[in-house]
């Protein structure tokens, strides 16, 4: 058999172990649970790990905060963190690993790394911010245009806060004087039950949502500052769908939680929401303001237009009138004077034609006459010539007659030396009529021999 | 008459006027009827501008 | 004869007349009598023109 | 009247007065009326923006 | 006479005498008639041009 | 004699005589008389022409 | 007897001789009376046409 250990031998061998084997201080990462002060300032809680998907807790350990420590390292935290160090926070702790024989097994704090617990942070805000645009509500409240006058406003706040009765002082005190409506919709601001508080407060002024041009989400300022439930998809997704716009203004200066991201308007205090509100109206009336001094503006503007139309168109019908007259006078007298010019035109034309027509005259007179004297000195001419052909023709006539008559004269024809022979008294002119022993006279130019034919021959000679 | 005729009305007959003069469409003889009625226009629009100014005035006054 | 015939007829007349001596068209003794008669046409379209004129200087002064 | 138009919409009939005097399409006949119309509205906005509404004061009190 | 036939009738005349002349168609018997004629003629034609002119340039210079 | 013939028949018969001698029918012993004859009827055609072309010649100067 | 049987006759007779003896039916006789008379006639012919020459040209002269 085996010696055998009492529980504190045992416990005792276990915490030699630990100390041996786990000497140090190691950085742990996990989630803070159960976190609570005691009144000697020590801080007790559990530190858990959960499956990342079924969010069951698949380790756990006790954790300790000496006081001490504790003093230190809370504010720190918050100072950095913007929040107080809570139950659900993931957290980078350095810690000691302890065993005590009576008390057990435990994590004793050294010291907190608050940036990882940012990082957390903001890494939930973004989880949070894409899941509420997946759903396509994240600009929805941002993109609600607010009535004005944004005077009338529902406020969700503790009614206990200091910083609704700033707020509220805010408004009331406004220097433009302006009339606010405001009506408290309590709700917790603050620790767990917040989130159901806060919505369960927007329920309730939806059900008046004519009555109120905005609704105020506004926290006091305090010192503790959980934000947490500012960052929860719950509450976000109720304010961007709210039909209202929403004005945070929960608080603090550094952090912009979810909440403020959705929300139509940010206001880092109450006080600042009022401001906001106090603007708007302030704005409205400026508008209001200048809309009436272009009334006044334009409607003397207006008015002016109408004077200088009138005037123009006065002047205008005086000049056009009298330009009108002159260019009427003008166009009369140009026709006068194209009349006076046509016609002395028209008068000179005629002039000329009678001159032309005189010349034309004159040169046909001066035609006339020579082309009859010509015709005279022609017959003249002819005459002349007539008679001399007509004369010589007739002499030439009575001198070729001559010249027969001459030549055929007998006379003429013996002193050639020709002969006339003659039988019985007359002229014998061929051979046939002569014969044999008839007696002839033959007759010279000087006388005639008479003679006997003794023979004869019928012979031509010619 | 000029009870009949509203401001707007006048002006644009008036206008019109005006334009048939500049355009040299009108007959010599009918230019100083033209005139006449325009100078009519004129004195009822300057009547109801006047009127309108007081009254405006008034209302603009009381506003601020 | 002036009074029945207004401005408008006269001009057209007028420039018909000047027309027809520019076409060359007229016989001398058609043309005396065309330039007589224009002559007549000149002095009523004055005389109309100036009558216009006095009337509208008085209007426009009474406007003004 | 005034409780049955709000804000807004009084305000936005205000700007499309103005802007119609603004751009001239007024005859002067209605002007008058219209100025009247945009003081009554003008009057209408600044009491929401500074007079106690007592019946909406109940209201909100009511409500509790 | 030269009252009784007017300007154009002249001129016709005249010119008919003219192209007979050209055209060689008159006798030399008659000749100096017709040119008698048409001397007649254009002293007529020229007494008409001038006597119209004075008469219209006073008709036109009263015009001006 | 030479009056009574005018300048048309004179130079009528001058065309028939010089044609009949140009035609060569002349009787030697009429052809004296016929010469005779027209050589009057050129002296009648010569003087016609020349008191003609003095009558128009002082027509025609009084013309110009 | 030269006289009493013109230029005409003259050449008439002139011509019936030529014709004659141009027959050669002539008789010697005859044929020698014919010349004697053809003679005779040529010479008053000449002598006519001589005449008629001087006269002729005496006249023509004078015209030209």
């Amino acid at each position: 058999m085996e010696s055998s250990f009492s529980l504190s031998e045992l416990n005792r061998q276990v915490r030699g172990a630990i100390r041996d084997s786990l000497p140090g201080a190691y950085w742990l990462r996990a989630e803070t649970s159960d976190v609570r002060g005691n009144q000697s300032g020590h801080c007790y809680l559990e530190f858990v790990e959960k499956d990342a998907h079924t969010q069951s807790i698949i380790a756990r350990a006790r954790g300790i905060i000496w006081a001490n420590v504790y003093r230190m390292l809370a504010p720190f935290f918050e100072k950095e963190t913007g929040q107080a160090f809570a139950s659900g926070l993931n957290v980078l702790v350095r810690v000691t690993v302890d065993f005590h024989e009576l008390y057990g097994f435990s994590l004793t704090v050294v010291d907190i790394d608050p940036t990882f617990t940012l990082g957390e942070i903001a890494r939930n805000r973004q989880r949070v911010l894409k899941q509420l645009e997946e759903d396509g509500v994240l600009s929805l409240n941002k993109e609600l245009v607010m009535e004005a006058p944004a005077n009338r406003i529902a406020v969700i706040s503790s009614p206990t806060a200091a910083g609704y009765e700033d707020f509220k002082d805010q408004l009331d005190n406004n220097p433009g004087g302006f009339r606010f409506y405001t009506k408290l919709f309590p709700a917790v601001m603050q620790g767990d039950r917040s989130e159901e508080s806060i919505i369960a407060a927007l329920e309730k002024v939806y059900q008046y949502k004519e009555l109120f041009s905005a609704v105020a989400i506004i926290r006091g300022g305090g010192a503790s500052s959980d934000l947490s439930c500012f960052d929860s998809y719950h509450l976000a997704s109720n304010v961007a769908q709210f039909p209202l716009p929403v004005v945070s203004g929960i608080g603090h200066e550094r952090d912009i939680t979810v909440l403020d991201i959705v929300a139509h308007t940010r206001g880092k205090t109450p006080t600042a929401v009022a401001e906001i509100f106090i603007a708007l109206v302030t704005k409205t009336a400026t508008e209001l303001i200048e809309l009436q001094e272009r009334l006044v503006e334009e409607t003397e503007a207006f008015l002016l237009k109408e004077q200088s139309d009138l005037l123009t168109l006065s002047n205008a019908l005086v000049h056009r009138s009298s330009l009108f007259l002159q260019r009427e006078f003008s166009t009369v007298q140009e026709l006068t004077v194209n009349v006076r010019h046509l016609f002395r035109q028209a008068l000179q034309k005629e002039m000329i034609g009678l001159q032309q027509i005189t010349v034309n005259l004159k040169h046909s007179l001066r035609q006339v006459l020579k082309e009859e004297t010509t015709a005279l000195q022609q017959h003249h001419i002819s005459l002349q010539h007539s008679l001399r052909e007509g004369l010589r023709d007739e002499l030439h006539f009575i001198k070729n007659v001559e010249q027969f008559v001459q030549m055929v004269s007998p006379e003429n024809v013996l002193r050639r030396g020709y002969t006339l022979s003659i039988k019985n008294g007359k002229v014998i002119t061929s051979s046939k009529d002569v014969q044999k022993g008839d007696t002839i006279v033959t007759r010279f130019k000087d006388g005639s021999v008479d003679s006997i034919v003794t023979g004869t021959s019928s012979k031509e000679i010619v | 008459m000029s009870t009949k005729i509203n401001y707007t009305q006048a002006k644009k007959e008036l206008e019109e006027i005006v334009q048939s003069i500049e355009a040299g469409e009108l007959d010599v003889d009918v230019l100083t009827a033209k005139v006449k009625r325009a100078s009519e226009l004129i004195a009822l629009c300057k009547e109801r501008l006047t009127k309108t100014d007081k009254e405006l005035q008034k209302l603009l006054e009381d506003m601020a």
